[in-house]
């Protein structure tokens, strides 16, 4: 059983409102060292693959299938090796 | 066979008091089953003795409460929801229900799930839900622990109304030091079923097979009934294992597909699963119905591994309903439900013991009397009151305490009144909701008292509406609560309905304070005297006790949702808005009427003077029927224009209302 | 001549049934229902993909239900040049099916909004706005939380040039401002259609208000030029 | 500079309705080694500080104030050094 780890990003030319208020209300609680934040998706995906690359081909697909929408955004993924019961709980 | 479990605690007095049961209580329950309750058991217990589930400091007073009328159909209980015969062939069920606590701890899921539940109580009764609406109470608003909470709360009843597709149409939202640290959330749904097409509550027939429909079962809110019952305290935040999640998309599958299985004729009794899930459901289908049931745990499709019996029982889960159906009705049950991709997992049978037994695999782990754990035999407590000392301080109160109104002032003092957190306009709330879907929307929140939905099919409406003044309920319980139900039957009046039915949401302090007690006797007392003289009987409602904040209790604050008809829906339906120019105002009084120069509770007086006291402001009831009865003719006759209620701000807020409204008009 | 619609169900669609009661009840039309998994749309002039939350809006609205059996059907109707109206959610799903160009994105206020908008009509020489004039401005009900219609600035070059804005959010005298622009969408594009002009995306809600017993009209606009299309189109 | 990378998610024992939501639609477009989906957040953070130590206590203090929900969430911070003037575009 594999687990990726699927971070989804807006592409940085789009604009990212929540990302500005969470930024703009940073500042207001005084974390002045706060430059900037964008807001994205992060999908655990678990995957009972043979092995790490059939793992990551699958990942890899349901983003350009679903996960991620191509117009605006892009996506990253990480795959680890994970316990086989671990999944039922969403625990690993 | 299912696994084989981990060694359950050992039960006794200690355990019992940690499940929120009292010393009497465990001994009544040894006394009763003449043994030591298994863990199981004693956990049904807990849970269904608790306040929230069992109404058991309440009973005794709601039934003073009047509840017949010619219009009802359903035998009123105080859980299930009134059935109200509006003719066409229609019936309206409605009801109000507080989610108070889960909201302190998780504004968004909290409401979110509040708004969720009270939809399925609407259509558990084979009813489709056309409309929401809320009444909601937080502390100050400067406090940014009560801006996150206020925002969380109007963020999770747009978000699962919207998603669901039932309109959010009406509501009102106050501010108030006394509710500081412990938000009043009340959610009420109302919603239409044919006169013929009603789904009953019981479990009335042996043999008839029991089937678990909706989401897969978590180990959601365990405990949410004891929880709801037990006060918020500083570490109350930590021993919530896990809040209650909502899913409104399953939901509006688990609707449409009960209203299909109820049109097929496949569902003989179904009930909601709310606080408590599968306990309260089972306990409550057989002591209604007078019968038992068996129930197979292990044949429950959960969404974590390991689950005990214990906790398959008592999770909360959202979106699942119990269903009884005739035997061989399940297949055609299981295929209407995956056709919208839900569960339909058969659980047991009704049985003609008189107890239900749960099983787990062959083992029994609890065999209790639904009559003890449900139905009659739940203890009642009737108790002790004492009025209140803070009444001493407060009564003293004399209108000339406060420097008179120079007329240089007045301009000043109602902008101050106009822009205060209770009088000022709620389009940022409600512009967040979906206020037109379903097309029934005929006025919307904003310009009217009340909203008006249409009845398609016919040429009536509905004007609902939800009402409750804290304030004037701690300055004087028993007018305040006379108060509350003149008000919401008012508002319907002036949106061109005439007042029918009422739910109601009693949210109260500490039962075991008699001052608290009191100020709850006293209400009731109150909203039965209004109830009465108004004609408008209480179809069900719901009670929510231990609401305190640190210093002590909120304002003692029954909260009323009102239903009136509105005959004809193309002339009737009537706004606060002043229409047309040349039209003249009037103000309708009782003959005789003069001005009572009474300061006591307003808003006026908290706003621009900073003070609550004084007595609630005088209250005639036969007057007040007589003025609406004008009202309602009046607008029947087609005389009216407009119409709107004098209430917090008192004529001057009235009339600049009615201004603000209007298309650019003057007054 | 009348218009056969069809009204496609998903899972989490709400709507369905007011587009169903303005097309049937309203205009009098022949007017069915077609749940998601079937292949087939059937005999239809007309397929509205209504407004909802389609599975819940879960990941982004339309998403999921782009991948239901009868989408496939609906692209190949579509692609024939049948007349394909996607109203909020819907245009949503049309988006995510490449039906139509760009995406809908959250409101930029990060709040759900609805109310009663007014919109500046720029194209009204298509199926769906032939019965309206040229910067006309209509009063039509938005309610939706990822309402900000986005698109590169070259698919937007494109999408002007070809004159497939139908509706831009304004003000009521129809100036087209910031502050009139409820969610942020670019160029205030609240409804588009594809090139061909058959297949339309609408944020708003035109089967809110087709009876001014609910508030007003106007939405009566745009049926009435779908009617006139398909009976020209018949004749 | 640091860009801080932040990955919120339900706590395991939280129902997540979008994940499994989205793992069922991923089945039926037949990707039937998918297990189970779970949704969560990911913050990128850009931080002006002057060590890692100092970025990261900044990152976690932002997420137990305001970033992260105490009640249903986790998070996790992982932090990089990353160039000045890539943090205005986002593009680091």
């Amino acid at each position: 059983m594999y687990k990726a780890t699927i971070a989804i990003t807006l592409r940085p030319s789009i604009l990212d409102p929540e990302g500005k208020t969470l930024q703009h209300a940073l500042t207001n609680l005084g974390y002045d060292e706060v430059d900037q934040v964008r807001m994205g998706k992060q999908a655990e995906v678990w995957i009972d693959a043979e092995s790490e690359a059939e793992a990551r081909r699958v990942a890899t697909e349901t983003c350009e299938e679903l996960l991620a929408n191509p117009v605006t955004e892009n996506f990253d993924v990480q795959i680890e090796s994970v316990p086989r019961e671990a999944a039922k709980q969403g625990t690993a | 066979m299912p696994e084989t479990l981990p060694q359950p605690p050992e039960v006794d007095r200690a355990l019992a008091l940690d499940h929120g049961l009292t010393s009497d209580e465990y001994d009544e329950i040894l006394d009763r089953l003449g043994r030591t309750p298994t863990f199981t058991e004693l956990g049904i217990y807990s849970v269904m003795w608790s306040e929230h589930c069992s109404y058991k400091n309440s009973t005794a007073l709601l039934q003073t409460l009047p509840t017949e009328g010619e219009q009802l159909l359903a035998e009123v209980g105080e859980e299930n929801a009134g059935l109200v015969d509006v003719g066409d062939g229609k019936a309206v069920a409605f009801k109000i229900e507080s989610h108070n606590h889960p909201s302190a701890v998780e504004p968004y899921e909290g409401a979110a799930t509040g708004v969720g539940g009270i939809h399925r109580d609407i259509f558990t009764m084979g009813a489709r839900p056309i409309c929401a609406l809320d009444s909601l109470r937080f502390g100050s608003l400067e406090a940014s622990r009560v801006r996150y909470l206020f925002d969380g709360v109007v963020r999770g009843i747009g978000d699962y109304g919207n998603s669901f597709g039932v309109p959010t149409v009406g509501g009102e939202v106050y501010f108030e030091d006394a509710y500081e640290g412990n938000p009043l959330v009340n959610a009420m749904s109302v919603g239409v079923v044919d006169t013929d097409r009603t789904a009953s509550a019981a479990a009335e027939t042996p043999g008839h097979p029991v089937v678990l429909v909706g989401a897969t079962t978590g180990r959601d809110g365990i405990h949410g009934a004891t929880f709801a019952s037990a006060e918020i305290d500083e570490d109350s935040e930590e021993d919530r294992p896990s809040v209650q999640v909502g899913d409104p998309f399953t939901e509006k599958l688990l609707l449409e597909a009960t209203l299909e299985a109820i049109r097929e004729g496949v569902v003989a009794g179904i009930q909601d699963m709310g606080a408590a899930g599968i306990t309260s459901s089972a306990f409550e289908m057989s002591a209604s119905g007078g019968t038992g049931m068996d129930l197979y745990l292990d044949r429950v499709p959960t969404r974590e591994t390991g689950m005990t019996p214990y906790e398959i029982l008592l999770s909360e889960s959202q979106e699942r309903m119990l269903v009884v159906c005739e035997p061989g009705d399940e297949e055609t049950l299981a295929e209407i439900y995956g056709k919208w991709d839900l569960n339909a997992q058969r659980i047991g049978t009704v049985t003609d013991t008189g107890r239900v037994r749960a099983h787990w695999g062959d083992d029994e782990v609890a065999v209790l009397d639904p009559a003890h754990v449900a139905g009659d035999d739940v203890p009642v407590y009737d108790r002790d009151t004492e009025r209140p000392s803070y009444l001493e301080e407060t009564r003293s109160f004399e209108a000339s305490d406060v420097p008179d109104l120079e007329a240089a002032d007045v301009e000043d003092a109602l902008t101050t009144l106009l822009g205060s957190p209770n009088i000022a306009s709620k389009r940022w709330v409600h512009e967040q909701y979906d206020t037109m879907v379903r097309t029934n929307t005929v006025v919307a929140p904003g310009p009217s008292d009340a909203a008006v939905m249409r009845l398609k099919g016919t040429e009536k409406g509905l004007a609902v509406k939800t009402d409750g003044n804290g304030r004037y309920v701690y300055l004087n319980p028993r007018r305040g609560a006379k108060i509350a139900v003149a008000e919401a039957a008012r508002n319907v009046t002036c949106a061109g309905g005439t007042p029918v039915a009422v739910t109601n949401c009693c949210n109260f302090g500490n039962p075991n304070n008699p001052e608290v007690y009191w100020t709850f006797a006293e209400a009731i007392g109150g909203m039965g005297d209004a109830c009465r003289a108004l004609g408008t009987p209480v179809t069900g409602g719901n009670v929510s006790l231990y609401n305190e904040h640190p210093e002590g209790a909120i304002y003692p604050t029954p909260t009323i949702g009102m239903l009136g008809v509105v005959d004809d829906l193309h002339t009737q339906p009537t706004t606060a808005a002043l229409r047309s120019e040349g039209d003249v105002t009037f103000l309708l009084t009782p003959r005789g009427w003069t001005h009572p120069d009474r300061l006591g509770g307003t808003e006026y007086l908290s706003t621009v003077h900073d003070r609550v006291a004084g007595d609630a402001p005088p209250l005639d009831l036969e007057e007040e029927r007589a003025v609406q009865a004008a009202t309602q003719a009046l607008i029947r006759d087609g005389l009216v224009q407009h119409a709107h209620d004098v209430s917090d701000g008192g004529l001057a807020v009235c009339l600049a209302e009615s201004v603000i409204h209007s298309d650019g008009l003057g007054l | 001549m009348p218009a056969r619609f069809g009204v496609v169900v998903f899972p989490g669609s709400n709507c369905d049934h007011d587009a169903y009661h303005a097309a049937h009840h309203v205009f009098d039309q022949e007017t069915r229902f077609i749940w998601h998994e079937e292949e087939s749309i059937g005999d239809v002039d007309v397929v509205i993909v209504p407004g909802g939350f389609s599975y819940g809006d879960y990941l982004r609205s339309g998403a999921v239900a782009r991948f239901s059996p009868v989408m496939q059907d609906v692209v190949r109707f579509a692609e024939e040049g049948g007349l394909v109206f996607g109203i909020c959610n819907g245009f949503q799903v049309l988006c995510e099916a490449g039906l139509l160009p760009g995406t809908l994105m959250r409101n930029e206020s990060l709040r759900f909004v609805c109310k009663d908008t007014p919109l500046r009509v720029e194209n009204a020489d298509t199926p769906f706005t032939n019965g309206l004039t040229e910067d006309q401005v209509v009063t039509i009900p938005i309610s939706h939380g990822e309402g900000r219609y986005y698109a590169d600035e070259d698919v937007l070059a494109r999408i002007e040039a070809h004159d497939q804005v139908l509706f831009r959010y304004s003000t009521a005298d129809g100036e087209v401002t910031d502050d009139a622009n409820p969610n942020g969408s670019a160029r205030g594009i609240a409804g588009l259609v594809n090139e061909a002009g058959n297949v339309c995306g609408l944020m708003p809600h035109p089967e809110r208000c087709v009876e001014s017993l609910l508030g007003g009209d106007d939405g009566r606009l745009i049926f009435e030029s779908l009617l006139a299309h398909v009976s020209t189109v018949a004749a």
